[in-house]
């Protein structure tokens, strides 16, 4: 039961939102949602860590300790930039830039999309899993162009089509592990990812290739990885902020997510090479052609959403590499990223919304506006650029590590691209913390709260991690890495 | 034993102190001498010396502490180089207690107080001095140390007890890298010294001068302390390049015997490259500044060459 | 010595804890303006704690200990032994005089940032500690990080001005892309390490690891850059004359006396500790980077007429000099000359001691000067000597001391150097012996040059006359500051009089890094604390007692013949009546010899000033030749290919579509 | 049964005739139409299998696929068509005979592709799987050639229901409920997109492509 809530509550929420979602209050009830959503995964959790992988509803539910915690992660995301989106959409709605009417819009699709994100995380059918991954895409398109400019429009239409073929080519994907499985399995189970993880190494390798062919290029496209990525940085940059939090943390998550658990089955028992490989090869390019394009931004959230492309191409190169040292580091990374990510762009929408642009070049001097608002974008973007303490340095020292020790050949390239991104990201960063402002002192914002949280968690996790979660860590990397 | 230590140090000391006017003096009659004058006598750098002493000395009012404590600092570094340097014998407590390099050092401690007391005032010609002396040094520096290290390796210590009493030891040996070694410090040692042909010591052209355009300023005893000093640091100079390429004579015996002998062959010596000296002033005409640096860089080349003969040659 | 085992680390560990709480108690300065005289004294104190602890640890055995924080199976592991310890004196005495000075510093510039500076000096304070005992990589990078990252905001306390937040970018670049390199040489050791063990990254296991001749190079070279980034060598100092200058005072008294230290630290630390035995191109190479990088540093500093960019220039040359005696020692361990080896390395650490302490006395004295007269430029100061001049006789002894003249510690680590170069003949290779005393050649160049360059400095800054008219309003610096300068010029005579006992403190690091047994090519001890190196003996306190007895004689005398004194007068300067201040050499015209002579090594640019100037003023500025060789073309290079990336965005979502078709067609032909 | 798998093939000959056939066409009216047939052949297709296997939720989901894609979705984008008066999409770059070279050699490229499939060909032979991802790719080449959005849309749904025949044909269908999620997810996209023409419009009076991707990123 407590299952089903995970999914249930967000559903309400959506509905709910799809009557008052225009009332002042439904900011506040929001989070009350969200905060629903968040205790169900927690109590879930509880579950998981004593009573061990669940089944439900003949099995068309499955949480195991890799989507547990994901699910936490999503949850919690969920639920602080619902905190955020209070006191960001309160500006956008005074303002005058959203009317009522898309505040409705805006609230019920973001509901539907927690929806859609969780269902693609607990479901264990992969059709179930591919309708979510659609839903989700379909739920964030209006969101996209929420602002209906004409740069938005573009953006959400590029989304659209793009991800949408990606999606139909997964869905290809799909219909071939099923036409591969069903042979063994029979028609209904064919589709259950347990019983296909059972019998991985009785499948068709000839069709397993095919399909995973598809989906790695379907699902990449919503991970970003380069060459199906150009969607993103649009997406990013025209949507509400709170929305380009979460499709940067969350949406990117569970689309790799996806992959991984594909990639267990194309591997199969033997442990194939070829899909590790795959991973990597599209992991690689996306770190280089992302970092080699930070340079040229000139819009914030852009830049942001370049970075986001690089290290999703850095943990889909990590599990790429597979073994345990780099599935764990790879998890990691997945988790760290969508902490500091998120609590980035919270505060570069901040920075864009009080500046009233989004250009770098025309925002200078936060540091004497604000300097709570400073210190957190110039410590977040150093986390995001893996700086240590901060846990994406952990993450990346172990990627290396792996790396090193499996596929030496790689490091260079792995160096070359943190290194540029690491100039890029931080010239910019710094020209907009930094100088002088005419724009007089702002008391600091209600909402530099979630991003401080993230930043304090991605601190944390760069010195310590906790036993239990090391553990769990370690239990999602065995079922993640062959 | 060590009272005959302290003696032997004394004596030498007292030696340079009393000795280095009469030098200057001599120099000068030398050249009087090849230029068909009569000169004023061995002796006139002790008059004007005394003279000086008599005067009193002028301090222009800006003039800070260190203008004034300068020419103490360069007649005491003097007087203590005097010291170390094995002249007349080897067994002496100062000598024990610095090297070659630690006598480079104290040259150049006389160099930068110098050029500081130069530039204290902030006249034109002064700090141009200052200028030009920091420039002879730094290239001056590294060629005198080059030349030592060749005599050192072939020692195998850049002490120069060990030098004298290893190339004193061996009787008498021609090592080629020497021959080097000897020619880089004599253009070491006219250049350090305000000799031609890179300065005239007897000319007050402003454009021109080096070491006098340091003075300037000075009067009455602070100049005689310099005057004076330059003459000891031409001396050490000489008594350098005896222990390092004439070194026969000098005693290593414990007792004093040898003293009066030591003392009568390093007079002699002195006597001689003072000669030299005033030859090769006749001889050269002045260098404009802009060669001096080219000048010091082959004393400097012929030095580091003689380095490589040592290896090269094994001798 | 016999204390409790744990007491160093334990001090250490204090000193780190009372610099993290200082560190945030100076947040509250704003509300609570009381405690903000107690700030920096405080953090003094930690700094002398870590100093006496280091002191503690060189006589004592190595301790370890390892927390329960870090990544699962990698704990932090700390250590300190003699390396550590050493390091640890040099950096608590260097810092101590330091926070002294910004007690006094935050008083005099009412700095709106007095919170900010107070919060990131002491965490870089406890960050560069904590990378002096971290004993596992990872610790090790976090610290690392942890001090470049609060250095650099210490360099941009002044962000306002576009200069130096470029500045600041530079630094932490390259600063950033060593780091890079410093973890891909710990991740190739770890990598060699046990298959069992993923993370084996305590130094221990990385010295366990022990890789074959070729992975050992590799890690070398990374070494090298990534630490040389750090330290200032060839061709990565560019950052230090950009970053000195525009930080304040201070900060660059620490960045130069200590950051640079902590460079050479690792790369001692990495190479001598945790590779195998070098091989022989190690040690030239070492050697032949820093001696270019010491003549590079000391011809640009020749030039410069900005007061810090000389010195950070000077910095670099230094630091080459350091280079070029570990370099020495590497060779001579190559060959197994152990004792030869801890002679160079004694040279070595003696120099960085040395440097630490005078170019913080250095760079806290220009402080001063930039607060009294508030002008950076040599050629628009002057005659300070008489406005300042208890400051000018503390500077007057930093002057000597990095000039290189006896009696101060300049010359101690400049004779030891030299005897070590001079050992080179012990080595088998003839090309090697034959090549080794140019090195002695270029050393001794260094040094003269050296000489020139601080005389210049002194001279034009503190003696001759005031080249503007307000220079006359400058006043003398407060006593913290005073006291700051003090504390550094006593260690400066200290270290120059007594070097037995400073190489007594080395002696133990020495050992520890090449192995030598109890004997090392250098003697120390005696009555007259005197320093033997094959019987030839330097014996500082006894020469100049006699220099000292023969200057006071020679003064008595003089008095108790002639006892008129003298007369006061205007200057006669040749009988020239008029004498204006425009009239003394400039730091351009000190520098010309050096131009004319080395024009080939140098990029000039000239401001002449026009046939109708009234006021003339001849400017020639010099530049680094690498900026154009190097560093300009490489940016070039990537501005082309993010020009390139570029390309990949098109405008048209069909574009896109087909990127996609032909990922899909590729894959499903190449496929198994 | 032989007879009925012939059947099957010759459905799948035609549905990638009409994909071709969308391909050369340029007049959106009988774009739409080719849809619609080509929904008409899919959901025969689909009532085949039914009758030939014998599974019977596969009527289910043929009857819903005809609904959708002979009627509903057709209807839809008609209405589009009038209310926003786009009848030709404009000329292409790549000129229609050199499209269908292209998409000839796709076709080959597919067939190829699917060849190792043949192996295991226990249900069905694999030309059908061959034709399905033809007509995958031959839609996708039809999305990157056309310039205007709503013919983009098309080849979008075109695309769609070459992984339905795929899905049916090849493996006999999917589970009923994947079925639905699918229908599901079409019809909430072709709203979306109608929703979307709109927005577009207002801001670009017009759909087409190479106006609405004006801006430099």
């Amino acid at each position: 039961m407590m299952l089903l809530l995970i999914v249930i509550i967000p559903l309400l929420g959506a509905g709910f939102f799809g009557v008052f979602g225009h009332r002042q209050w439904a900011f506040s009830a929001n989070i009350a949602f969200s905060a629903g959503t968040f205790l169900a995964a927690c109590a879930m959790t509880v579950r998981v860590l004593h009573g061990g992988p669940i089944l439900a509803f003949h099995q068309q539910f499955f949480i195991d300790p890799l989507n547990v915690f994901l699910v936490d992660l999503t949850a919690f995301v969920a639920l602080t930039t619902s905190v955020f989106s209070r006191a960001y959409m309160r500006i956008e709605g005074h303002t005058g830039r959203l009317n009522p009417a898309r505040l409705r819009v805006y609230h019920a699709m973001y509901q539907l999309f927690i929806f859609t994100m969780l269902l693609a995380l607990t479901t264990n059918n992969i059709g179930v899993l591919w309708i979510a991954m659609e839903g989700a895409t379909l739920s964030t398109a209006l969101l996209v162009s929420l602002y209906r400019t004409p740069a938005s429009l573009e953006a959400a239409w590029k989304y659209f089509i793009l991800c949408g073929v990606g999606i139909a080519l997964a869905l290809f994907g799909t219909i071939m592990v099923y036409f591969a499985a069903h042979g063994v399995l029979g028609a209904y189970r064919a589709l259950l990812w347990t019983h296909l993880d059972g019998v991985k190494d009785r499948l068709d390798p000839a069709i397993m290739t095919i399909a995973f062919v598809f989906l790695i290029v379907g699902y990449g496209t919503k991970v970003g990885l380069v060459p199906m990525h150009n969607w993103l940085p649009d997406a990013h940059a025209e949507g509400p902020t709170p929305i380009s939090a979460v499709l940067s943390g969350l949406l990117l998550n569970v689309a790799l997510y996806a992959i991984v658990r594909f990639k267990v089955l194309a591997s199969g028992d033997t442990g194939a090479h070829w899909p590790g490989a795959l991973m990597m090869g599209f992991g690689l390019a996306s770190v280089l052609v992302a970092a080699f394009s930070l340079a040229r931004q000139r819009d914030v959230k852009r830049l942001f959403s370049y970075s986001s492309i690089e290290h999703m191409g850095l943990a889909t190169f990590a599990f790429g590499m597979g073994g345990p040292l780099a599935t764990f580091a790879a998890l990691l990374h997945m988790t760290v990223h969508s902490l500091t990510k998120s609590s980035v762009f919270f505060t570069s929408g901040h920075v864009a919304q009080k500046a009233g642009t989004q250009d770098m070049d025309r925002i200078t001097g936060v540091m004497d506006r604000n300097p709570a608002m400073g210190w957190t974008l110039m410590l977040g973007s150093l986390a995001i650029l893996g700086i240590p303490p901060f846990g994406i340095f952990a993450s990346e020292f172990l990627i290396l590590t792996a790396a090193l020790r499996q596929d030496p050949w790689s490091v260079p390239f792995l160096i070359l691209g943190l290194g540029v991104a690491f100039a890029a990201i931080f010239r910019k960063t710094q020209a907009m913390v930094f100088g002088a402002t005419e724009i007089p002192r702002a008391p600091s914002p209600p909402s530099v709260f979630p991003s401080v949280l993230h930043l304090a968690l991605v601190f944390g996790l760069g010195l310590y991690i906790p036993h239990a979660l090391a553990v769990w860590y370690t239990e999602a990397a065995r079922l993640a890495g062959p | 034993m060590t009272l005959d230590l302290v003696v032997r140090q004394a004596l030498q000391t007292l030696f340079v102190i009393a000795a280095a006017p009469l030098l200057t003096g001599w120099i000068r009659q030398c050249r009087a001498w090849l230029g068909n004058r009569t000169g004023a006598g061995i002796l006139q750098p002790v008059r004007e010396l005394r003279k000086l002493f008599r005067k009193e000395p002028v301090v222009a009012s800006e003039a800070s502490a260190l203008f004034v404590a300068t020419p103490y600092i360069l007649f005491a570094a003097m007087v203590l180089a005097g010291a170390i340097v094995p002249m007349v014998a080897t067994r002496m407590p100062l000598a024990a207690a610095a090297d070659a390099v630690a006598l480079a050092g104290l040259f150049a401690l006389t160099r930068v107080f110098a050029a500081l007391a130069a530039m204290d005032l902030g006249t034109a010609f002064a700090s141009m001095g200052a200028r030009r002396t920091m420039l002879v040094g730094f290239l001056a520096e590294p060629a005198l140390l080059m030349v030592l290290f060749t005599p050192a390796l072939i020692s195998g210590s850049t002490s120069l007890i060990v030098i004298v009493r290893h190339l004193a030891g061996h009787g008498f040996v021609l090592y080629p890298s020497m021959a080097f070694a000897a020619a880089a410090y004599l253009m070491v040692t006219l250049a350090e010294n305000a000799r031609l042909p890179v300065d005239n010591p007897e000319t007050h052209l402003e454009l021109t001068m080096i070491h006098e355009a340091l003075n300037l300023e000075y009067s009455g005893r602070y100049l005689a302390l310099i005057e004076w000093g330059a003459g000891m640091k031409l001396l050490v100079y000489i008594g350098i390049g005896v222990a390092l390429f004439l070194p026969w004579g000098i005693t290593q015996s414990h007792g004093l015997a040898a003293l009066p002998g030591a003392f009568a062959l390093f007079a002699v010596k002195l006597a001689a490259a003072g000669a030299g000296l005033a030859v090769i002033e006749t001889l050269l005409a002045k260098l404009r500044l802009f060669r001096v640096p080219e000048f010091l860089g082959t004393a400097f080349l012929l030095a580091v060459l003689g380095l490589l003969v040592r290896y090269l040659l094994g001798s | 010595m016999n204390v409790p085992i744990g007491l160093p680390l334990g001090l250490v560990l204090g000193a780190l804890t009372l610099w993290i709480l200082v560190a945030f108690a100076s947040l509250l300065i704003p509300r609570v303006p009381r405690i903000a005289p107690a700030i920096f004294p405080l953090g003094a104190v930690g700094a002398l704690l870590t100093a006496f602890a280091g002191a503690l640890a060189l006589g004592g055995p190595p301790i370890q200990m390892v927390l329960p924080w870090g990544l699962p199976g990698l704990p932090f592991h700390i250590r300190l032994d003699a390396l550590s310890g050493f390091f640890l004196v040099l950096s608590g005495i260097t810092t101590c005089a330091i926070s002294l000075d910004l007690a006094g510093y935050r008083q005099r510039e009412h700095y709106p940032a007095a919170a900010r500076i107070g919060l990131q000096y002491h965490i870089l304070l406890a960050s560069v500690a904590l990378i002096f005992i971290a004993d596992d990589a990872y610790l090790f990078m976090i610290a690392w990080e942890a001090m470049a990252l609060s250095s650099y905001f210490l360099v941009v306390t002044d962000h306002r001005t576009a200069a130096v937040r470029e500045a600041g970018f530079l630094y932490l670049l390259i600063e950033h892309v060593g780091a890079l390199a410093i973890l891909v040489a710990f991740g190739i050791l770890a990598s060699r390490a046990a298959p069992g063990t993923p993370l084996a990254y305590s130094f221990g296991a990385l010295h366990a690891a022990a890789p074959g001749p070729m992975m050992a190079g590799v890690v070398f070279v990374l070494a090298l850059i990534g630490f040389g980034a750090k330290a200032g060598l060839l061709p990565l100092h560019v950052w230090l004359p950009e970053a000195h200058p525009v930080a304040p005072s201070p900060i660059s008294a620490l960045l130069s006396g200590v950051l640079l230290k902590v460079g050479i630290y690792g790369l001692l630390r990495v190479v001598f500790t945790l590779l195998p035995a070098p091989a022989p191109w190690w040690g030239v190479t070492v050697l032949v980077v820093g001696l270019a990088t010491a003549l590079f540093g000391a011809l640009l500093s020749a030039v410069q007429s900005d007061m810090k960019r000389l010195l950070a220039y000077s910095s670099v040359e230094n630091i080459g000099l350091i280079a070029a005696g570990i370099g020495l020692a590497l060779l001579f361990l190559a060959y197994g000359l152990t004792v030869l080896a801890a002679l160079a390395l004694i040279a070595a650490l003696y120099h960085s001691l040395n440097h630490a302490f005078f170019k913080s006395l250095l760079f806290l004295g220009t402080g001063s000067v930039l607060h009294a007269t508030g002008e950076r430029n040599l050629g628009r100061l002057g005659g300070l000597i008489h406005r300042m001049p208890q400051t000018a006789l503390g500077m007057l002894i930093g002057t000597l001391a990095i000039a290189g003249v006896p009696p101060l510690n300049g010359f101690v680590s400049e004779w030891l150097m030299l005897q070590a170069f001079l050992k080179a003949t012990a080595l088998p290779r003839p090309y090697l012996a034959m090549a080794i005393p140019l090195g002695a050649a270029l050393t001794a160049l260094v040094a003269g040059l050296a000489a020139y360059v601080m005389v210049k400095f002194y001279g034009i800054v503190f003696l001759g006359r005031p080249r503007e008219a307000r220079l006359a309003s400058a006043t003398e610096s407060g006593v913290w500051e005073r006291a700051a300068l003090g504390m550094l010029a006593v260690f400066c005579v200290a270290a120059g009089l007594l070097p037995a006992y400073i190489i007594a403190l080395i002696r133990p690091v020495a050992h520890l890094l090449t192995g030598a047994g109890g004997r090392t090519a250098v003697a120390t001890g005696g009555p007259a604390a005197d320093i033997v190196v094959a019987h030839a003996a330097y014996v500082p306190s006894v020469l100049w007692a006699a220099l000292a007895a023969v200057g006071l004689v020679g003064v008595l005398l003089v008095r108790a013949r002639h006892p008129r004194s003298m007369r006061r007068a205007p200057v006669w300067n040749c009988g020239y009546p008029v004498l204006t201040a425009r009239m003394q050499d400039t730091a351009e015209g000190f520098g010309q010899p050096i131009r004319h002579i080395f024009t080939s090594f140098l990029r000039i640019r000239r401001l002449r000033p026009g046939p109708d100037d009234p006021e003339p003023r001849y400017e020639s500025v010099v530049e680094d030749r690498l900026w154009y060789v190097l560093y300009l073309p490489l940016a070039r290079g990537f501005q082309a290919v993010f020009d390139k990336a570029r390309l990949l965005r098109h405008r048209r979502i069909a574009i896109y579509l087909l990127y996609t078709l032909a990922t899909l067609v590729i894959l499903l032909a190449f496929a198994p | 049964m032989p007879s009925f798998t012939s059947v099957i093939n010759l459905f799948a000959a035609l549905f990638l005739l009409v994909a071709f056939a969308m391909l050369s066409q340029r007049r959106l009216a009988n774009l739409i139409n080719l849809y619609a047939w080509q929904g008409a052949i899919l959901s025969l297709g689909i009532a085949t299998t039914a009758y030939g296997t014998g599974n019977t939720h596969l009527y289910a989901s043929a009857a819903l696929n005809g609904i959708l894609k002979i009627l509903v979705v057709p209807i839809l984008l008609r209405r589009l068509v009038r209310r926003l008066d786009v009848q030709w999409d404009r000329e292409s770059l790549v000129r229609i005979p050199t499209t269908m070279l292209i998409g000839l050699a796709l076709v080959i490229f597919a067939f190829n592709a699917s060849l190792p499939i043949a192996g295991l060909a226990h249900t069905v032979n694999h030309e059908t799987v061959g034709i399905a991802l033809a007509s995958v790719l031959l839609s996708l080449l039809m999305m990157i050639l056309r310039t205007t959005a709503l013919s983009q849309v098309i080849g979008f749904l075109a695309l769609e229901n070459g992984l339905i025949f795929a899905a049916t044909s090849v493996t006999y269908g999917m589970p009923m409920v994947i079925e639905f999620g699918i229908a599901l997810d079409v019809i909430v996209g072709v709203f979306i997109l109608g929703v979307f023409f709109f927005h577009i419009r207002e801001q670009f009076d017009s759909l087409d492509l190479n106006r609405i991707e004006g801006r430099e990123d």
